[in-house]
């Protein structure tokens, strides 16, 4: 399949747009207005030039810009194609509704050091943005490194004993990974001379002895640990600590999907498509992360704490994504690729709800909840909805996915792998049915008055639920996340 | 066995220069006085210019200061000893001077604040005078404030 | 026409003008004690000026060859400029004037009543250790390393604490030592060679090497230089003396001392012996790769232990050496350009960590690293240097060490050694660990505590040069092609005998 | 402490008397140092040159002049710093 590629700074823009507006966020710390304006205005700058670049995507193009060649042969470049923009559209309109809830929620909570919150939080976004508009494997690691240490802050952000040593394990976790993607990039480049991305995967890979593809594979995997698999997955419900708004960015925004974004890269970009399959480590990998899908679904049924049991959740809904990736069909991969925006908006809608919770209700475990949708009813029905996403019933998007993934493990004979996408939904159902009925059917302990969170925390939670739902409804409605995640798997797997 | 004696006799320059060197180098990193570790070192340094200084000789040459009014065309009659050892040692005396005023001047500093030339005992009084010089005892200190 | 004697004698002005600057600085300041700081920086301004010239000159035009009073070499002295003494020589120059620039307020309170010999022996060592990377000839190196050495001693005694003083007397031993084995080694290579001039000890040694003289020479110039470069574990001088002597001064000191020992290694490895001496007969860089490697982890776990600042700098920089000679031990061209990097980057980060700390110790009085709680309040724009820096040593993409870092690991990896690969990557971690503890307590104070306190930054003339540090670690970290294509890439390749002189 | 003393030192002292074997005799005119041209030339034109009958003189001051600039600057470094540390009033 051909592919026209266009020269352009756009995404470079769409990088710095951030970035900018971090120095701005910084000067302007002491009006709280004006401040969190400068979020705002960047925050739409940078969803309108991520959407600008939308109709080049859509037909087939390329975009591509070299920055600078930071040593021979290898250069900072910035690529998008229809991958990279489904997450870089998925992260800055989020970013829009995040900055938004994030006001809310801030400042209800007077919380402090906001100004740091703001620039961090900034930092994130463009690391993320970088994250998807990378050409090399290089490029994508300075942004991943980034995203990391300007994330820590925001982990921490409450400055206790307590966050400061989730801070700690989340550094030393994705740090250590960092370490592991770094030698496996030098190794890529050692090996082949190149880390550029390839729709095709790089080349050179295939002559490498199998036992070293494999060992590479593994380093890669330990290295995309942002991704949450299994035995490296402890930061995660660690970072909970961190306030809510900063949960939802983590957990499905900027730092999982990233992961799972960087994970997908690899194996369809670095090994690519028929490099999986010839070598067989699609199926091994495949196994390892139903693993995890399975076990971190009977973790979260056993959280009381509601962002615990949505962090858990996080980490068995990104294995999904990397196993569509691994299910090397074009079914498979449209399920993958399309379950990491919705999960995205799915699990910010969760999150955001709890959020609100904690900040109107100042409950954050499940059992403290009886009744609690007669005070919060839009909240509640949001949480609902989101939840039916999880679990992949109507009227929000999970289904679709679910249907693809099951499509692509079936056609390849995995029954193993249905089986395992069939319980782990049995087990989603599980642990989010029980939030619901508590919320909704349970006798509140005492009277509860209706008292909706503050309109800039609702009206985002409206949106994405909306949105969560037109997934579900109209799936393939036209320029949408079905057509460009279509395209991205043409280019994989060389046209269907 | 002959051979290594033949080395011994015939080179006895070598065996003078290796004996001081060892003497001179042990002192300066075994022994605890400050004073007697700058002696080594001057023994270590002057063994040194020994061995450039032996470099020099020429078996019947003479020093290398021409005789008054020869010329260049009848130096070739004499044998000269080698000149540019001694000018390297010249250079090299100067500086080992040098090295060692520094390090009495820092003895008598250290003497003054102190009161002992002994490194045991200096190091003893930074333990003791200076709580900061062991890590640990810090940290308790900070963490305890 | 009149320009001619400057321009002629470019090279040789690079050590003179700081030489005579620093004999003539006590009559300046017997004028005007003010004056020194003026005189100091105008001086390392113009000898930056030169170094620059110099290494222009040698990457337009290749080697430069200097006759001290017209004697042809080896009967006279020659200065031989090329791509390696002139890349070291420009760190040195610059280094220096961003240490003098800072110099004007630390020294005003740390050392308040020794503003000139402070200067004086400032600017002489300067120009020891321009003199040691500049020379062709090997006595007249060692002549400079003792002006360097001797500088250093004191540099690091002036303070007020007496535990520098201690410091200095410990170096000074050591120091001693080490001199002493290179005179040692130069006095054998002399004996067997007869030459003295460094180009043709090369041209005659390769006809001799079965002379057990050139191996024990050999032998000795490591240990020597090992001594110098502070290498484990011949380290045992370097934390006190680092830690006891002035802000500034350990800013110099750190930032090139070992730099140029380094240097030094590098050149008698390779511009005294030849590659074939050191790598296959002797397997003199293999040693020194398993040295370096073991200087690397235990520099970095030693940083770890301490809550000195200075001290865990100054265990830091064991271990950063370490990166420097690893590089340089795997002997191959991308692992050589990695350590040869590594020397710049050391130096800029090293000199923007001290100076960081010397502006914290000049504001706070602080250097426990546990009372540093607020201080990212207080003194935002040095805590921002030091988050840069810092973020620099561990490797973070996009700064300084991590250029360094992948062409170790890609030299590694061509040596074949895995094992490199491994320590190279874990100290990045142990990096991560000394220097994350800092930047928590800067950052992450109690909030209570935090709101209390007011801004406070160093004054501008300490903060400039820490700022512009700051700025090259991320300039060489975006930059890195620039030295590395125009200087590094042909420099390894003739330091290795690859291919020929530019 | 004293044990690893002993040891380096015995260290050094092998490795001076392995290079020992074979450094030129003591006195010997064929040494590598004395027949190198540069020795010869001194010899051969140190007063012609520099007109002086001594010809370390002449090396000292004339042909290697330079390093007995870095000597002076030894000296003055030394000086500079003994009165540093030793003198009490400001300098």
């Amino acid at each position: 399949m051909v592919t026209d590629n266009i020269q352009s700074i756009t995404p470079v823009l769409a990088v710095l747009v951030s970035a900018i507006a971090s120095v701005l966020i910084l000067a302007f710390g002491r009006y709280p207005n004006i401040r969190e304006g400068w979020t705002f205005v960047a925050a739409f700058i940078k969803f309108g030039l991520v959407l600008s670049m939308l109709p080049l995507i859509l037909a087939g193009k390329t975009i591509t810009y070299t920055l600078v060649e930071i040593l021979p042969n290898i250069p900072i470049t910035f690529k998008v194609d229809a991958f990279g923009e489904l997450f870089a559209i998925t992260a800055s309109f989020l970013w829009i509704l995040t900055t938004a809830y994030s006001i809310g929620y801030m400042r209800s909570l007077k919380e402090h050091a906001q100004t740091r919150y703001y620039f961090c939080f900034a930092i994130a976004l463009s690391s993320a943005i970088g994250i998807a508009y990378s050409a090399n494997l290089v490029t994508l690691f300075l942004f991943y490194e980034m995203l990391t240490i300007s994330t820590y802050p925001l982990v921490a952000h409450i400055e206790t004993k307590e966050a400061i040593d989730a801070g700690r394990k989340y550094l030393v976790y994705l740090m250590g990974s960092g370490v592991a993607l770094l030698f496996s990039t030098i190794l890529v480049y050692y090996y082949t001379g190149t880390t550029d991305f390839a729709f095709s995967g790089i080349a050179g890979l295939a002559l490498i002895p199998k036992a070293t593809l494999a060992f590479l594979f593994v380093m890669f995997m330990i290295g995309c640990a942002k991704a949450g698999f299994m035995p490296l997955h402890s930061w995660l419900p660690a970072a909970m600590i961190a306030p809510t708004p900063v949960s939802a960015l983590l957990h499905a925004v900027a730092v999982v999907t990233a992961g799972v974004f960087t994970a997908v890269r690899i194996i369809l970009y670095i090994f690519g498509v028929e490099l999986m399959k010839s070598s067989g480590l699609w199926l091994y990998m495949a196994y390892f992360v139903s693993i995890t899908i399975i076990l971190a679904s009977i973790y979260a049924l056993s959280q009381n704490n509601l962002k615990k049991r949505l962090a858990y959740s996080t980490v068995s809904q990104l294995s999904y994504i990397v196993l569509g990736a691994l299910l090397i069909t074009p079914h498979g991969i449209t399920g993958g690729m399309l379950h990491m925006p919705y999960h995205a908006f799915m699990k910010i809608t969760l999150f955001m709800c709890a959020g609100a919770l904690i900040v109107t209700a100042k409950k954050e475990n499940i059992s403290e909840m009886n009744g609690i949708a007669r005070q919060m009813p839009i909240t509640m029905i949001a949480f609902t909805i989101g939840a039916l996403g999880m679990i992949g019933m109507p009227p929000a998007g999970g289904y679709v996915t679910k249907w693809y993934l099951l499509l692509g493990a079936a056609e390849l004979d995995q029954m193993i792998l249905v089986g395992v996408l069939l319980i782990s939904a049995v087990l989603n159902a599980a642990y989010f049915f029980p939030v619901v009925y508590i919320a909704f059917f349970k006798e509140p302990d005492h009277e509860l008055k209706y008292n909706e969170a503050p309109m800039f925390m609702l009206v985002p939670i409206v949106i994405t639920a909306i949105i969560s739902i037109s997934f579900g409804v109209w799936p393939d409605a036209p320029g949408f996340f079905y057509d460009i995640v279509s395209i991205a798997v043409a280019n994989v797997t060389g046209g269907i | 066995m002959a051979g290594i004696i033949d080395i011994v006799y015939a080179e006895y320059n070598y065996w003078i220069y290796v004996t001081l060197m060892m003497i001179g180098f042990y002192a300066m990193i075994a022994k605890k006085n400050l004073i007697k570790k700058v002696i080594g070192a001057n023994i270590f340094q002057t063994a040194i210019f020994l061995f450039y200084i032996s470099l020099s000789d020429i078996k019947g040459g003479t020093e290398p200061i021409l005789l008054h009014g020869e010329t260049s065309t009848h130096a070739a009659d004499i044998i000269y000893t080698n000149p540019v050892p001694h000018v390297l040692i010249l250079t090299a005396i100067v500086v080992s001077v040098s090295t060692t005023a520094l390090a009495l001047a820092l003895i008598i500093r250290i003497y003054e604040e102190y009161g002992s030339i002994e490194e045991d005992v200096i190091l003893a009084a930074r333990r003791k005078l200076n709580p900061e010089f062991s890590e640990y005892a810090r940290q308790s200190e900070v963490d305890s404030q | 026409m009149t320009f001619d004697i400057i321009t002629n004698n470019l090279p040789a002005l690079t050590v003179i003008i700081p030489l005579i600057a620093g004999f003539l600085t006590p009559i300046i300041g017997w004028i005007n004690r003010k004056l020194c700081w003026y005189h100091v920086m105008l001086t390392m301004f113009i000898v930056f000026l030169i170094t620059a010239s110099n290494l222009l000159t040698v990457i337009n035009t290749g080697t430069i060859h200097y006759q001290f009073g017209g004697w042809a070499p080896p009967f006279g002295i020659e200065y031989v400029i090329d791509l390696l003494n002139g890349f070291v020589c420009i760190i040195i120059a610059f280094i220096g004037l961003m240490v003098s620039i800072y110099s004007k307020e630390s020294i005003k309170k740390e050392l308040p009543g020794k503003t000139i010999p402070y200067y004086s022996i400032y600017l002489l060592l300067v120009t020891g250790l321009m003199g040691m990377t500049i020379t062709g000839d090997i006595f007249n190196f060692y002549v400079f390393l003792e002006i360097s050495s001797l500088t250093a001693y004191a540099l690091i005694a002036i303070g007020d604490r007496k535990d520098g003083i201690v410091a200095s007397f410990n170096y000074l031993i050591m120091g001693t030592v080490a001199a002493s084995f290179i005179l040692l080694g130069i006095g054998y290579l002399y004996a067997v060679t007869g030459t003295l001039n460094m180009a043709d000890m090369q041209n005659i040694l390769p006809t001799i090497y079965d002379n057990k003289v050139v191996l024990a020479a050999l032998a000795f110039f490591m240990a020597g230089f090992s001594i110098k470069v502070g290498l484990f574990p011949l380290h045992t001088w370097l934390p006190d003396a680092y830690t006891h002597a002035p802000s500034t001064s350990s800013a110099l000191i750190a930032g090139l001392m070992t730099k140029v020992g380094a240097y030094a290694m590098i050149r008698f490895m390779f511009g005294v012996f030849t590659p074939a001496f050191v790598i296959d007969m002797t397997r003199m860089t293999e040693i020194l790769t398993w040295a370096a490697a073991l200087a690397i982890i235990v520099g970095s776990v030693l940083a770890i232990a301490q809550s000195d600042m200075k001290r865990m700098l100054a265990y830091s920089s064991v271990s950063q050496i370490g990166y420097i000679l690893l590089g340089v031990g795997l002997a191959n061209v991308i692992g050589m350009q990695g350590g040869l990097l590594h020397i710049l980057n050391h130096a800029v980060m090293k000199s923007a960590l001290f100076l960081v700390a010397g502006a914290i110790f000049y504001r706070t009085g602080i250097r426990n690293i546990h009372q540093f709680k607020g201080l990212g309040k207080r003194m935002p724009v040095t805590t921002t240097v030091f988050l840069i820096a810092g973020l620099s040593m561990i490797g973070v993409p996009g700064t300084v060490g991590f250029t360094s870092k992948w062409y170790l690991v890609l030299g590694s990896m061509e040596a074949g050694m895995w094992i490199f690969v491994l320590i190279i990557l874990a100290s990045s971690l142990l990096n991560l660990a000394y220097f994350w503890r800092v930047f928590d307590n800067i950052w992450f104070g109690h909030p209570h505590e935090v709101e209390k306190i007011k801004r406070d930054e160093a004054p501008l003339s300490m903060l400039i040069p820490m700022v512009i540090l700051a700025g090259l670690c991320i300039f060489f970290g975006i930059f890195a092609y620039y030295p590395l294509h125009y200087i590094l890439e042909p420099l390894s390749n003739m330091l290795l005998g690859i291919g020929v002189l530019p | 402490m004293k044990l690893a003393a002993l040891f380096v030192v015995i260290l050094t002292g092998a490795m001076l008397i392995y290079a020992g074997q074979d450094l030129p005799a003591f006195g010997d005119s064929e040494s590598p140092a004395y027949q190198h041209r540069m020795t010869q030339y001194f010899i051969e034109n140190a007063e012609s040159e520099s007109g002086v009958t001594n010809i370390v003189t002449a090396l000292l001051a004339n042909y290697r002049g330079y390093d007995t600039l870095g000597e002076t600057a030894v000296i003055f470094t030394a000086g500079m710093s003994v009165l540093m540390l030793l003198r009490r009033r400001e300098l």
